[in-house]
């Protein structure tokens, strides 16, 4: 490949990317499916992007992802890795420095841990060493949260280590659109993406035509409107505000559901404005509360809209203890009735 | 039987695979090897019969004594681990990784160790820990999504089962090494997989273990795949054995389904630890029989045919063949061993009728050794929600009443 | 080693520290040197304290923290391990289990990341795993922060990593006092301690008689009382804390400054106490500000005060980028100047 | 010269010292190697005298004028070297990991290398770049502390030099197998230091290649020590080059201060990559003459008596003085070179006298590719508060003026 190429890296890509298939009829489809669909359409669209992985070949990866991939484009694209994650994240380096766009999985999140170095070290740092000279259009696709009943290190939430990193981009979808349309913007993305899949919602589903595009993966969503409060979520706590919002109707409240989707950035634009409706809100999410994202949230809501809040802003989260074992996390995960009577802890007037 | 020179001038004897690059193996102990690499040592062929001892690279076959113990302890074994799948099947467990075949490594590695020495096992090696005494419910505490982990470990000196892959082997390369600083005599085993060998963690522990000549030894099991992935997309060199040469310590390639090879060269391995001889690597080359766990479906990356064709190479059957043959197994034996299984089955289902009702609030517990203000708010907190829900599901079924 | 011996690992060694050596005359002291009678005190007192690491050995590590100890103690107590951060952690993690009381070096954060996994999923969640059967005293000390004129990956400020892990303790001194105290803490407690050492104030000098005891490690210090705002600080940013202090009385302002000195724990008697006082608050640290430490200050402390507030709590802290290069790194740490300025935007009515 | 079998019962020719361990190696463009293991190969020793042919393990004695070459490349090189060593003293830079001694393998790794193929080099290789063409300005500005990292690596087919240990190594790797799926023919050399092996990304990225068969060549610089840590403190077996056995690659032990015998081993590495060989891992063994950096007191954990020693095995007195006696070195010749050294000190000299000034705002114009709205707030307010600085500045001079 010549300097010239190289230094054009991605950009082509991103260009075939826009030019995307023709509709498909709408058909259910899960989040793995939309998933799989948007990798699948983002391979046949841009020669450069690459799978590989622990498992993701033949198997189809753990979670079924990469189903079929590897039957339609072969060894050289999608191919099963030694089992070795700092070696996956750094060999993706490599061949994005040489112009391929690297499509990676950490099989489980506890398991991108010994990719931390690689990822912090240089996926996040090597844009703005080299004076954006090198860029690394690398997606890491981390499966992450718990609620299916998973043994030790299979349910972590390791987001909070990931956004709290200068140089990476940190999204999350929350329903099978979001995961087709993001994804696809993910790999399209000139940034390294930390690409994160709530495992519980996997096996979700709707109705998609495909190619779908939602809105873009830095912008938060409004999802349900409201008066009263503002849940802010993302994930697969998305679910779990929507169902307090509905039980909350009963008590007269009105609860306005904002998706996150985008951790990193963070869309103060979007949520500013809801909370300067409501004036109330609460964050959601599985992980520990102590130093995790929902900090982040309250933080810079406080100090961006102090004169607007009527009360403190809530976390509803998980406890600060490593994630339970599988009879215990319904302890630990935030609930309709768990949130509900975190609002009711505020003072009404 | 090869003779090199090590860069001091002095005559090393190799041992087995790893030659003539070996050279902090102190040879007293270790028997020397005389086949042609890469052929796996054994002791009893598939068909149940003694090698030659000619053949044999100086092992000898274990006392009959053992044979039977190492038999029994396998048919136990694999009777325990057949009911843990069934269950599991049911749906009574969260996940059970199978050692189905495996049983030969998983019973000589613990066959190997004295009530001292350490443990450090996957989470495939349920079997290894049954055979060193951890009791069924306390092994499938985990396995049940009770706690993460739930047995005894300073009282049968085994490490909670690993899932993160390659990290006991450090584990175990420390607690090794705590031994020498302290001059005691213990040796720690920790089992890996072929698939774990390819992560840093694997370099790291075989490294540390050589330069600080810890009395551990790692026993490889190679069951040929890391979930889908087969041996050959893992390494490229001949046998896992062969990454010895690399850190200064001998390597050894045996049948892994031979329990009487895999019994001989772990113990000579662990005497070897345990005499100042530093730290050994040990291949035991066997077959995943089972799926990787109960989620995983093996038909979507291997022929049932190599599944087929390693049956015929099962480590229980092979000895059972040479037992018989030999003259050294009763029907009177087979039938007590027979029973001891089945009781052990009994007691499995019998542990599973039992559930054990684990106090959420101990989530809070055992986080820090020193008691957190913050924990025992959220402690109270929680406490709260279950005294108010029990309080709402009592009013209820008053209502309904 | 007997099971009962294991179990009752560390309480021996917690004795042992209390019975401290006796006073010594006063001397001017580096936080280095304190650090290192620290760790020499400490291995004098209990037999299984073992020290390790990169260049720990003969040369007394790069900031020589550890000067002299290997001729002291010799081999079998100091040592250079093989150059592998993963492999210290986790050799550390065996000893711990067979009742040492390992104290280890990682040689710049930065190069704590290789070591990730270990301290994650096994160093802070061992404990929890084991229903407390197992318990690992090991101290990983780790240097951080900038301000040294260091090249890329010398600067790092991981904190917020550590902080957001449930299981670790995470510790940091601003002054040779405390550095000894803590220290001495560290080592005779029974939980894994992550040490973090201000590079920048090795050399910063304290008249101190060993053996010195200050506050409890998890507890934060009012070291200069005020009324009009609490400067919240730790390791690094106490010494620009305490400037900024003095360059806001020819303002008339009266500027109350906490040491931290505990991340996780946070003290949040302390600390609450003093802004129910002022009413108002700033945390400053050097690591970027999105998803950093000070998102967990403001967020806790706000929750938990809000109605005594007067004014958002400000984060005054590095940029949202990577640690800058030597000649550039002015620009990025937190001056007296910026804080003033930036208290300066709040509306004082 | 060894011949074994490997489990295909194919016959394998094996490389220096990682002999029959060796089963994915292509001989055809690797010379067999016949010399007993462990001396490294040297085709001119420390007198400076050509080696016999029978004892130089199969490679040739590199052609006159690429030894001219090499020679005058290693005088350039470590004059820089020796420069920018002195300014440092004087503070001038805020740190220079020197490579004075290590010529003969960074010189080496340059020249075999065409001008597509692509380097992984540490902070040490600084002498690598500049013999790869790139300018000392561009090579010093990390150094000097104006960005972390200042050249143009598409231009000169060069990654920023890592600090990180042996994580370069894997981007070597990375890069090597996206040639490989392009169909191109580069090949991607990374330079590692001895104690960077123990870094559990070296053990990925060797068995990574292996297993891909990258063309990719490790070439690890065994300058003795890692900072203060002795090689025997850092690895137990025999010599760098026996890791290789274990990822199934030819591993070469070869004298590192011989530039001959690392540019014949390291270029026939290099086409054996180029040629669907697979990677290899070649060790020079070389000694490290200044301390780690500026910052470093060797005086506190090495004799000066090996310093001196191995100073009598310098790599660029040894070549000239087989140029010398082989009459293939005029007098012009070595003015015209000690010039062309003088020149780029003075060069060197100058550039430090202009200050690089960058805009401190560019501090947020890399981060990322897309744009951010919070990043650009944080500009802004660095914008405003530098002008709000030199206003005020501005103010106090028109006072005191
Ligand atoms: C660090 C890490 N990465 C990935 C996984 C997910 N995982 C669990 S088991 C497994 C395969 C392990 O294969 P092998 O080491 O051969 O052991 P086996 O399961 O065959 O006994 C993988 C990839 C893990 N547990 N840890
Ligand atoms: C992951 C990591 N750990 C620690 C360091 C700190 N460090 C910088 S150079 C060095 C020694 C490296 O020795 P070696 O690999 O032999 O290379 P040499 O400096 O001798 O050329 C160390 C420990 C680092 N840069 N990266
Ligand atoms: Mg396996
Ligand atoms: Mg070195």
């Amino acid at each position: 490949m010549t300097a010239q190429q190289s230094t054009t890296q991605g950009s082509s890509a991103r260009d075939n990317a826009e030019a995307a298939p023709a509709p498909r009829p709408a058909a259910p489809m899960t989040m793995a499916a939309a998933l799989n669909a948007a990798i699948h359409d983002a391979m046949m669209d841009d020669p450069s992007v690459v799978l590989f992985g622990e498992d993701v070949g033949p198997l189809g990866g753990v979670f079924r992802v990469t189903d079929g991939l590897y039957a339609e484009f072969g060894e050289t694209r999608v191919s099963d890795s030694p089992l070795a994650e700092s070696g996956i994240i750094g060999t993706a380096i490599g061949m994005a420095i040489y112009g391929l766009r690297p499509v990676v999985e950490m099989q489980f999140d506890a398991f991108s841990y010994p990719a931390f170095e690689q990822i912090v070290s240089h996926v996040a740092k090597m844009r703005n060493r080299t004076r954006g000279k090198i860029q690394l259009p690398i997606v890491v696709r981390i499966p992450y949260a718990g609620d299916i009943g998973g043994v030790e290190h299979h349910s972590d939430s390791s987001e909070a280590y990931w956004a709290a990193t200068p140089g990476l981009t940190v999204v999350t979808p929350s329903n099978p659109a979001d995961a087709y349309s993001m994804l696809r913007e993910a790999i399209a993305s000139d940034d390294p993406v930390i690409f994160m899949e709530p495992k519980s919602r996997y096996w979700s589903k709707a109705e998609l035509a495909l190619p779908v595009q939602t809105a873009p993966m830095n912008k938060a969503v409004v999802i349900r409107e409201g008066s009263d409060v503002t849940l802010i979520a993302y994930g697969p706590t998305v679910k779990t505000a929507l169902a307090t919002a509905e039980l909350a109707v009963e008590e007269g409240l009105s609860v306005e559901v904002i998706d996150l989707r985008s951790l990193s950035p963070f869309d103060d634009e979007t949520v500013s404005a809801s909370l300067r409706k409501t004036s109330r809100a609460a964050v959601i999410h599985e992980a520990a509360q102590f130093g995790g994202y929902g900090a982040e949230v309250v933080a810079r809501l406080t100090e961006r809209n102090f004169y607007y809040l009527a009360a403190p802003i809530l976390r509803i989260t998980g406890f600060d203890i490593p994630y339970p074992s599988p009879k215990l996390e319904e302890f630990f995960l935030p609930t309709p009735d768990r949130i509900l009577a975190a609002l009711g802890t505020w003072e009404w007037s | 039987m090869p003779i090199v020179h090590n860069y001091r001038g002095e005559v090393v004897r190799g041992a087995w695979m790893a030659h003539d690059c070996v050279m902090s193996l102190k040879v007293e102990s270790v028997p020397v090897l005389t086949q042609p690499a890469p052929t796996p040592l054994r002791l009893i062929d598939d068909a149940g019969v003694a090698v030659d001892p000619s053949e044999s690279g100086g092992f000898a076959l274990p006392a009959p004594e053992i044979l039977l113990g190492l038999y029994r302890r396998m048919v136990v074994a694999r009777r325990f681990d057949v009911q843990v799948t069934a269950l599991t099947r049911q749906g009574r467990l969260a996940t059970y990784p199978s050692a189905l075949g495996q049983e030969a490594c998983e019973i000589a590695a613990v066959a190997s160790l004295d009530t001292d020495d350490w443990l450090f096992p996957t989470y495939r090696d349920s079997i290894a820990l049954l055979s060193r005494g951890v009791p069924p419910e306390d092994i499938l505490a985990s396995f049940r999504g009770e706690w993460h982990s739930g047995y005894d470990y300073y009282k049968h000196r085994i490490a909670p089962q690993a899932t993160p892959l390659a990290t006991q082997a450090l584990h175990a390369v420390g607690l090794a090494t705590a031994v020498k600083l302290k001059g005691d005599q213990t040796v720690a085993l920790t089992l890996l997989g072929d698939g774990a060998t390819s992560e840093g963690d694997a370099h790291e522990a075989f490294n540390f273990a050589a330069v600080w000549q810890a009395p551990v030894v790692f026993l490889v099991q190679n069951n040929q795949f890391a979930i889908s992935v087969p041996l050959d997309k893992q390494m490229a060199c001949r046998t896992i054995a062969d990454k010895a040469v690399g850190y200064g310590m001998p390597g050894y390639y045996v049948d892994g389904n031979d329990v009487a090879a895999m019994y001989a060269v772990v113990s000579a391995a662990v005497d070897t630890a345990r005499n100042g001889g530093g730290p050994s690597l040990v291949e035991g080359l066997t077959y995943r029989m089972e799926a990787h766990t109960n989620s995983d479906d093996p038909t979507r990356y291997r022929d049932s045919a190599d599944v087929d064709e390693w049956r015929g190479r099962d480590p229980i059957e092979r000895l059972e063949k040479y037992l018989l043959s030999a003259g050294l197994l009763t029907d009177d034996e087979r039938a007590d061993i027979a029973r001891e299984a089945e009781d052990l089955a009994a007691a499995t289902r019998e542990c599973m009728t039992k559930t054990a009702v684990i106090d959420p609030l101990e989530l809070f517990e055992h986080v820090y050794a020193t008691p957190r203000s913050a924990l025992a708010e959220q402690r109270d907190f929680l406490a709260n929600e279950i005294a108010e829900h029990e309080a709402a599901a009592t009013t209820t079924t008053g209502e309904t009443a």
